[in-house]
């Protein structure tokens, strides 16, 4: 199986989710609040959560490798028009 | 006069509190409001001044005047993108140019609510309907922004495929800080006319915290302003000057018309501070959406490392001393 | 009468930011309220009334109308699950049935505080016992709702191991908004009784502050019931049907109940909306954990996606329309 | 080594890091606040947080493998009863 | 007299949700205030008691006494951990010596809060400079603490690479608590000076607030002081009796010290309050950094887990007794 | 490429962010608010997180193979002197 790492703006999380949703993920997991700095050197802090562009949101998928280029159909629109990074590695059931 | 001004306001708890904020990064401690108490604070202040504005706005009769008013309020926040894109062409592209000058004309919630504190103090009455100019302002700025895009950038490397018209206007009158304002002035106007008991139950939470919460917030502000400074010296010089020139001419626009409407010199004060901030919250956000091809990172530290503090240290205090000398006392309204 | 009973609820500054919550989520704004904010207004408010029902009980003596009237709310707590048990196993598994039984026999403390509220407006006094009967009214649905799993599905199906009756218990009685609610109470008391001072220390903070906070939470409340809304659509007619009748008949019984007992018109109102709430806090936490076979989405999206709207905006005015038809203004209590 | 990443309700999440202790692991990191949609197609949302149902925890154990059938032992009834997922996959001590 | 006080504050509001705070966790109820709420009610409450203690401190007038009893706090926090240290050698090594020694010897803010309070039900005066004494009692334990590693350490398994004073200095000054105490010092002096009316606008929140907000607060300070008691049982008896005996004779020097002073009765106790409370925020971050060595478990869970509920609950009433039977009610000051 | 996975206090962060930096990092995401239990036995829990000593923070970078012992140096010093723990693991690109 495989495991998905999306990170991207909080502000098209949910366009993301509906993508995965659409695409057939079997689930996903979000985790907010998320901070960082991107390959163009831009830094999403904590301190401009308040403001309109918000923070970064990280989201794990866990799915069969065959779903895999559906996904990526999916968020590819996304990613490119709004940045962010998406990865996948290898993962197993552990039940 | 207009010395003493500045020293009062300075000397306020609200501007002490955002140096307080300023100093600590400077200084290096590990002060910090962690989120999301700063987004508290500020959707706090967004409906205690929307209900605030609503319940004053019912009390007061609709009379031409208010119209009158927000129209030059609307028409500002249309002009003034154009005249700062105008200048901005000089030396950055279409989209920097664009995003910054919707910045500039769409206009700070926070700067407001500081005006109307400092008027609070001197004992200058101001009207309910500046929150409603306030609430009208922020979206058209967005649309001109995007409309100056999409005109002036055909084929200049506009690569990104379009964001639709839907989106640009739902984005513009729908963003959670509109909508809360909004919403918040309209359930003011309904409680007022029709459950004043209402109005008093809802008094120490909207009214009486008001002013701590606005010092507590603008230390947030002071951190997150002095964090963004670091950017500006890759904005270079220009976005420096235009950041704190912008606003002074901005004002002038806003005094002018304030002068022609007959405005009273409280309103008078809060258009010009309308017309001279800049917004950090609702047009970054839009601009994000609508133009990523502009760098945030220019239309954000120019507002809120130069222009938000500019405005609120020496802006504010400023236009009053511009207001009490061409804006006679007792005004028609 | 009845009709301005609504209208006056309806323009109430709490029903109105409520109906700005749905609003923000049918126009589709980006409105929202991030975790922990409403948790921090949900504490603030269950130890709020907590407190001041504890000062208020502290200042009336003990009589037997106080102990008449917790009993009676006890045993509505105990009766309501097995009436709403009995209409839902005409559609729904044990497992679904006895879960949203168990919420339907439970409470919901910011219905009581909108009721309350409301009561306050009407200047029509409510006793500080009520806030007892409200404490004492969350566990026993949680105790029945599992007996009846534990009776009636016997081999239908239960093939999960059980949960303790020592964790169910644990859960009924000691999770957080009882522990809460039930602590704050007491506090309330003792502090009425030994040390006057501290009411009036705590009085800016649960007391002014009380209904500004309530407003606050009610808009996120109207943002997580619009949110629900969609889950109905899978639920099916049947719920939504009976997540607005069975509110109903509960309060006709409640109304009953008062009648016997000679509540006053307010304790009346209270006594109504108490029988009439559904809990979408505790018993989801308690169901979730000892009958895990239920379908969450099922009792949360008809509580507090239908109930909860129903009672606030249509259930209290209509009650009180009914409490003002049958419960003589001066009553013995 | 192996990297175990468990996401449950945040209601479970006590007795899920006692059953970890019980087990042996050598440490875990936590992170709360998750949400997501399960297969159930039930959703975690922010929004509901407040309530008693809460929303995910997110708990990561990097641990040797020959821990993990002690670790599966300890978290299956806990998945099993109340839902949630369990992952590994490989990973190298970066020191 | 002294078993009265002991129950004055026992059932003061404060005291009784630390209680609720401390049985939720005894009893199992999953009762918590999520983080960043405790954040948020522990910077208000550092910005209220330094705010309203520059105002007093801008109204009372710099006299010798002042600048004596400051000094004297100071002493104190040199003093005690050097006091403390030579205790703990008996039993722990040089760096949790040093590192229990440098809490011992600063203070705890919330202990001195809650002894104002209690002053206050007793309506006793204290002064507003003893805000300033709290203030500059925090650092110097800290560099103390590490003085007393330097000195004692060399070549006793120091083996890590050792922080630089540049950075010890920094932590010790500037953290955020006392960063944002002094700040809040310093503005409510200046606003108390220049800007009376921001004195007033700030009332509501820094003032009326403040008692709810505490009792909010130990809410959790009771939940996360009875999760560090299973620490305890790590630690050992002479730790557990060190936490109790030790405030109990750093209270002593400090009624000793404020007799010589002749400081009034409220001060007095502050004073004893000061020297008798241990830090669990400023030091344990201080000594993390720069003696990494020590353990964090042994100085949190003494002074969080032990002391400050020793010290809020029997050490303010038991202070006072003696404050009463030592101190004249008239003091010069 | 690599997948980076650093947690530590949230103390030390700005010190681990200003490393990585220096090193070269592409790009991070960091989540804050973590809890978690470490070898030393010590827990960090969400009670604390008020008081000087916070929480712990989670770092990710995807970056090259190349660039593991520039990033390794970077951070090994302020691994050992305050704690905290390290791990890689393989990870692909989505897009
Ligand atoms: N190499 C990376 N490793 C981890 N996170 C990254 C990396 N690059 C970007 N990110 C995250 O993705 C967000 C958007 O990246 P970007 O579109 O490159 O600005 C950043 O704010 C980071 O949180
Ligand atoms: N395929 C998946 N990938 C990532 N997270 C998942 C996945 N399935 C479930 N989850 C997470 O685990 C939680 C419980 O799942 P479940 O027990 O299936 O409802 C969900 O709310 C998600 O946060
Ligand atoms: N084996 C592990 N798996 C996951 N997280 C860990 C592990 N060991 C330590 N941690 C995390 O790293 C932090 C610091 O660890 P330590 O320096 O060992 O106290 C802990 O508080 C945990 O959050
Ligand atoms: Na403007
Ligand atoms: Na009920
Ligand atoms: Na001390």
């Amino acid at each position: 199986m495989k495991r998905l790492d999306l990170i991207l703006s909080e502000r098209e999380l949910d366009k993301l989710l509906e993508a995965l949703d659409a695409a057939g993920a079997p689930g996903y997991s979000v985790m907010r609040h998320v901070t960082g700095r991107g390959r163009s050197g831009s830094t999403v802090s904590e301190g401009m959560e308040f403001s309109g562009l918000g923070a970064n949101a990280h989201v794990i998928v866990f799915c069969e490798d065959a779903l895999l280029p559906a996904l990526r159909s999916a968020v590819q629109p996304l990613l490119e028009y709004f940045g962010g990074v998406a990865y996948t590695s290898e993962a197993a059931p552990l039940l | 006069m207009q010395s003493s001004l500045v020293l009062q306001n300075l000397l306020s708890p609200a501007i002490l509190f955002f140096f307080l904020g300023v100093l600590a990064v400077v200084v290096g401690s590990d002060l910090e409001i962690p989120a999301p108490l700063p987004k508290l604070f500020s959707l706090y202040l967004l409906l205690s001044i929307g209900f605030r504005g609503g319940v004053e706005l019912a009390h007061s009769s609709l009379n031409p005047t208010v119209l009158i008013t927000i129209g030059a309020a609307i028409t500002m926040a249309v002009l003034v993108p154009l005249i700062c894109f105008w200048v901005l062409r000089w030396r950055f592209n279409v989209f920097d140019s664009a995003a910054i000058a919707a910045a500039y004309g769409s206009i700070s919630a926070v700067t407001f609510i500081t005006a109307e504190s400092f008027l609070k103090v001197l004992k200058i009455r101001s009207d309910g309907f500046m929150v409603a100019a306030l609430a009208l302002m922020e979206s058209p700025a967005i649309i001109v922004g995007l409309l100056l895009v999409r005109l002036m950038a055909s084929g200049k490397g506009a690569s990104k495929q379009q964001a639709g018209w839907g989106a640009v206007l739902h984005e513009a009158f729908l963003n959670s800080s509109v909508f809360l304002l909004v919403g918040s002035l309209l359930i003011g106007i309904l409680v007022a006319d029709f459950s004043p008991v209402g109005v008093e139950k809802m008094e120490p939470f909207t009214g009486k915290l008001f002013y701590g919460a606005l010092c507590f917030f603008l230390l947030d502000m002071g951190i997150v302003a002095a964090q963004r400074l670091g950017d500006l010296r890759k904005a270079g010089t220009f976005l420096v000057v235009f950041a704190v020139l912008m606003p002074l001419f901005n004002a002038s626009l806003g005094l002018a018309a304030a002068q022609l409407l007959h405005l009273s010199q409280g309103n008078a004060l809060l258009f010009m501070v309308l017309s001279a901030s800049a917004s950090y919250i609702a047009v970054p956000a839009a601009m994000r959406m609508t133009v990523p091809e502009a760098n945030p990172s220019l239309y954000i530290s120019s507002s809120l490392g130069i222009t938000f503090p500019f405005n609120i240290i020496f802006g504010i205090p400023l236009y009053m001393a511009l207001v009490q000398r061409f804006i006679p006392p007792q005004a028609v309204l």
